[in-house]
């Protein structure tokens, strides 16, 4: 079991034939996603790599039933590539696109919402359930299957951390990289309801950072609603105030948004929190 | 992306919310030309992108232009938490009656522009949320219908009894929030929007910021940047796929992946160090890119030592070693450079390092800490 | 029994205090109408011939239960008027005003859609169930209970048939006048749904008029659905082509919209179209 | 309200979408000094508020410049339709390759504005839609959304298979989309939108009606109305609260309500009459309104006799008497008045009128009848 995605899932690559989507799509299909069509607009009837390219994604998801999305379109239009997919009855789409503008995140949302459609990130490098799906940008060698379910606002340093899971013999069911702007799809809250839904998911791994209050929310949520044991971690104690560390939603705004009350609010909730990223398979291994 | 109070006042006036009358000045001489002897009551302001400005002295009441000119000198010139004071902005000050604090952004729970109101306005806005959170109204604008003017002046009945005055109110929220969203803004606010002794409502002050991810759709707000030197680093260092933040610290960081490079500081400062920056060079081993963030981390002349934190995911770590092996080659310096390099084929990456001299490790712990050493020889 | 507003029907009168809201309020009120609320902004806390006064329809129904609401703001900020009747819960929005913009009330639609919120008009006179409430600007001295449902798109032409039928003894379930305007609210084809369920409801007249395609959806509607008996009327078939009638709706467009073409849907309907308006109340009674 | 095509097309450019070259002439001999004479083909075409301007001669190809002279000499004064040519447009002649139809119109039944395009372009759509109706497609667009960008793509990509135009039509789509919301459209057209032979893209000819009720926050367009003598007293009739629209027939007709106006209208020819007009009095019974509904009706010189319909609802029929008879004691006509009243207390009313003489009558039908024995007299 898993969360989100499995070996059942039908990928649609929109942006297939950009530099980065054409890399993306390959090393997907390599580690054994179902990457069923590709979506580039004018180029309908084309195949690439064995992957059969579309119009629109109507069209792809018409011929080919998919129902996951992974979008790699420039971010001026990114917003637009989410509402199509949304609109052609796509249940995920996952939005790797780094610098979309966040009024036109905000627009898409209850968009989505109404359609049915979940989205993860923009700004993100996707999510994984090993050995079944990869879908973004994630290396999949590092991660092995098992008992952790992990989420995380940021890239490399989820890959740092599943790197030590795995090394420990730590496997995951699923790994989802939320992405790292201010306003973005499925939540820490909305993904820890899943994972505690999920029989196979033993253990929560929750990777925050700087900037709003979602860690907060999460702590009260893991407090009220989770049996399963959290360990969180929290980059960016020494970020200094008011200035946008890399990603877009890593900002301390006027005193809110510490790393300082995330770790309050995680240890008040009864979440122990790692020092530093190796010592978070200890803490976790402990708690299973 | 930040403006001045006196350019989000011209973009308040564009939008049709009162303003005060006010002259922007950016030398004495300006204001001895420009302010009229004419007894007139008028507040002269620093204009920075730093918050506490009255604490710092620059924002000073003048009863006459002797003492609007005598003002403006004092503050022209000032250093306010970094930033010296380059323009002052006088305007006329006004017999306020009441205050009231006006603002939006962007909400990460609600996923949409929040619009927040107060009757405690005037003062910083953090303080009142962190005393009495129940004296600021928040209410979630619904992104497929905007604020609805029912709305709005259903919120402004909520502070101000007068119907006359909550009209007005009304119409600048739903002015602001077009102005919002027309320019992409993060955060605009009015604090203080005042009602008068004669019953005018107006913006007294102003904040507004910007979405950096959408300046490239709005050319008049990119048009009013002004930023300082180290800000212009941050700007420069962006155009070139870097995403850079000055630090005071002695320890010079170069990391792929925003997250790992805040994790990075954090583990510099865990073991008793400072960082000198934060240092995001993305997703790719392209040597030119690691030159760039050298020249420049190098650039600032805290920096003692320099730690290069990468972990190989898509990009293996020996491809990752070559472009660092190519790019080091060109670049001479003293300061010494640990190498930390970790996930796929760590190894070899770490096997091709060596010939470099290098001192290179497997973990961010030990390159932190042995980067604290060498800074400190 | 009747359709959409009876004896416990709990009217709002938006702009209550404008000449029009203050005259058709006490007109209602003195009808039997449940008139239970007003709003205008500024003035809650005050009472209109025993209203009560709210500054806003939020606060008029949290206080009076009333569940429709009528409109007699002007034209500008009719539509933000429906919004806000709409998001306050209101089930039935009546909209009286004249010349409110086309593209105020398409982007109402959807909206109040969303809300659960029934509109009528805008640009209509309103609606009556005879004995039990009047809605709007209707004379309701010339209504009578009984077994006709009747909906029209007209104001006095409505009266002058509601009159006849009236003097030869066919009183009323309800009368609806759906408003003269291009999108409005309630159509022919919800109605004719609601009178065929309606058990009191034993014939139905429908009063047309140039313009649009609403009568000829209505015909095939009649056709499909109705075990009831229907008498049509259209207005307008000396209406030259590219002129707007008086009402926004009345408009024949480049040869589609005519009198003709509707006349022609009913016959073809196997419902009976009146000559002129006094052959209605025959019509009916023949096929009762 | 309707526009010419030139002011269209100006709004077209306004909003970014490709037209040809052209001038706009008043006179010929501002054809002679504007239109160069360089051999260029050119179109001279009438600028009517009205249809098939083609086949009534208003439209000719010019291949020279004299040939444009004469042209426009022939077109200019020209009458269409009932409307005098004022103007002729003088426009490029493009080598077309392929045309297309381009709509958006309010729609009723989906309660939206719909986006019709089709591969028929250049003729009559009306045409095309009675004898093919599957050649238009039309989408409705969701108010909420807009026109979305993906959503004009996918509808261009249906018509133009090379991508390249495809892009180039649907950013059309939704410029037309806009400049429809921002002017308060009822109908813009793009009829035909072509792709030259050039592989260009370019709106040939355009037509644009707008909301008459969105007017008032529409100074722009408003400023943009020309109107004939007959539409300005129309104008003038609405300014004092009158429906007035002028019709060829011999009875001259008053009444309240546009429903039961048009049943008057029809009552009158179904009685073998011709009405002389539509006039809807609106609901009060304000002698100063008859007056003006009078003074209207009258001043069309085919009017032979007058049927004045009222129906009294909250109105009463007593209190509209007494407003006719001191409005008709104004007025002095020889033309033959009739007076039907009914409703709420007509036999009062209709006791009032007895004094005037005038004929009084219960019902529509004989009102009519009795309208058009005395117009025959």
């Amino acid at each position: 079991m898993s969360i989100l995605v499995n070996k059942n899932t039908r990928l649609v690559v929109q942006g297939i034939t950009g530099r980065d989507g054409a890399f993306h799509a390959q090393k997907m299909k390599a580690y054994g996603t179902q990457v069923v069509a590709g979506v580039s607009p004018g180029k309908g009837g084309q195949v690439f790599e064995g992957i059969p390219i579309f119009n629109t994604v109507r069209e792809a998801r018409e011929a080919t039933g998919a129902n996951a999305s992974v979008i790699f379109v420039p971010a001026p239009f990114a917003a637009d590539a989410i509402l199509e997919a949304s609109f052609a009855g796509v249940e995920l789409v996952v939005t790797i696109t780094e610098g979309v503008p966040v009024r036109d995140m905000i627009r898409v949302m209850p968009l989505a919402r109404q359609n049915g459609t979940r989205l993860i990130g923009p700004n993100c490098p996707g999510l994984i359930t090993p050995g079944e799906c990869l879908i973004g940008i994630l290396p999949g060698n590092i991660f092995k299957q098992g008992p952790v379910g992990l989420m995380s606002r940021s890239g490399t340093l989820t890959y740092e951390v599943v790197n030590m899971l795995t090394e420990n013999n730590l496997g995951q069911t699923t790994c989802i990289g939320i992405g790292g702007d201010p306003v973005a799809g499925l939540y820490y809250r909305d993904l820890l309801q899943m994972f505690e839904e999920d029989p196979e998911t033993k253990g929560v791994v929750l990777i925050g950072e700087i900037g709003g209050d979602a860690e907060e929310q999460a702590a009260r949520f893991i407090k009220e609603n989770l049996t399963k044991p959290v360990v969180a971690f929290i980059a960016g104690q020494t970020a200094p105030p008011g200035k946008r560390m890399g990603h877009a939603g890593a900002i301390i705004s006027s005193g809110s948004g510490t790393a300082e009350e995330k770790i309050k609010a995680f240890n008040a909730a009864g979440v122990p929190v790692a020092g530093e990223p190796s010592q978070i398979p200890g803490l976790l291994r402990s708690l299973l | 992306m930040k403006i001045h109070e006196y350019q989000a006042r011209d973009l308040f006036r564009q939008y049709g919310i009162p303003v005060p009358d006010a002259v922007l000045c950016h030398t004495v001489e300006e204001v001895e030309a420009r302010v009229p002897d004419d007894g007139q009551l008028r507040v002269v302001k620093a204009q920075v992108h730093a918050g506490g400005r009255g604490k710092a002295g620059g924002v000073k009441l003048a009863r006459s232009k002797a003492e609007a000119v005598e003002n403006a000198r004092r503050i022209l010139g000032m250093d306010i938490k970094g930033y010296t004071v380059e323009k002052v902005l006088i305007g006329n000050a006004v017999d306020i009656d009441k205050e009231f604090y006006v603002g939006l952004i962007n909400d990460r729970n609600s996923k949409s522009v929040v619009l927040m109101v107060s009757a405690e306005g005037g003062v910083e806005i953090e303080e009142v949320a962190r005393v009495s959170p129940e004296k600021i109204l928040k209410v979630p604008i619904d992104p497929l219908t905007g604020l609805m003017e029912w709305e709005a002046r259903e919120i402004a009945l909520k502070l101000f009894p007068d119907i006359r005055h909550a009209r007005v109110a009304a119409s600048i929220f739903l002015k602001l929030y077009r102005l919002y969203l027309d320019t992409d803004s993060s955060l605009a606010e009015i604090n203080p929007l005042v009602v008068t002794q004669q019953g005018e409502i107006m913006a007294i002050d102003g904040k507004m910021n910007f979405d950096d991810n959408a300046l490239y759709r709005q050319s008049g707000i990119l048009s009013m940047r002004e930023v300082t030197e180290d800000e212009q680093k941050e700007i420069d260092a962006h155009a070139r796929g870097l995403s850079y933040i000055k630090l005071d610290g002695s320890i010079g960081c170069m990391v792929n992946g925003a997250g790992l490079a805040m994790a990075t500081m954090d583990m510099i400062k865990l073991y008793g160090g400072e960082p000198a920056n934060f240092l995001d060079i993305g997703g790719s081993s392209n040597p030119q890119k690691v030159i760039d963030a050298m020249e420049i981390l190098l650039s600032d002349k805290n920096v003692k030592a320099v730690m290069i934190n990468i972990f190989g995911g898509i990009t293996r770590c020996d491809d990752v070693a070559r472009g660092l092996i190519s790019a080091l080659d060109q670049i001479r310096t003293g300061i010494p450079i640990v190498v930390r390099l970790s996930g796929t084929n760590a190894r070899e990456g770490l096997e091709l390092l060596r010939s470099t001299g290098l001192p290179t490790v497997a973990t961010m712990g030990e390159a932190a800490r042995m980067a604290i050493e060498l800074s400190r020889k």
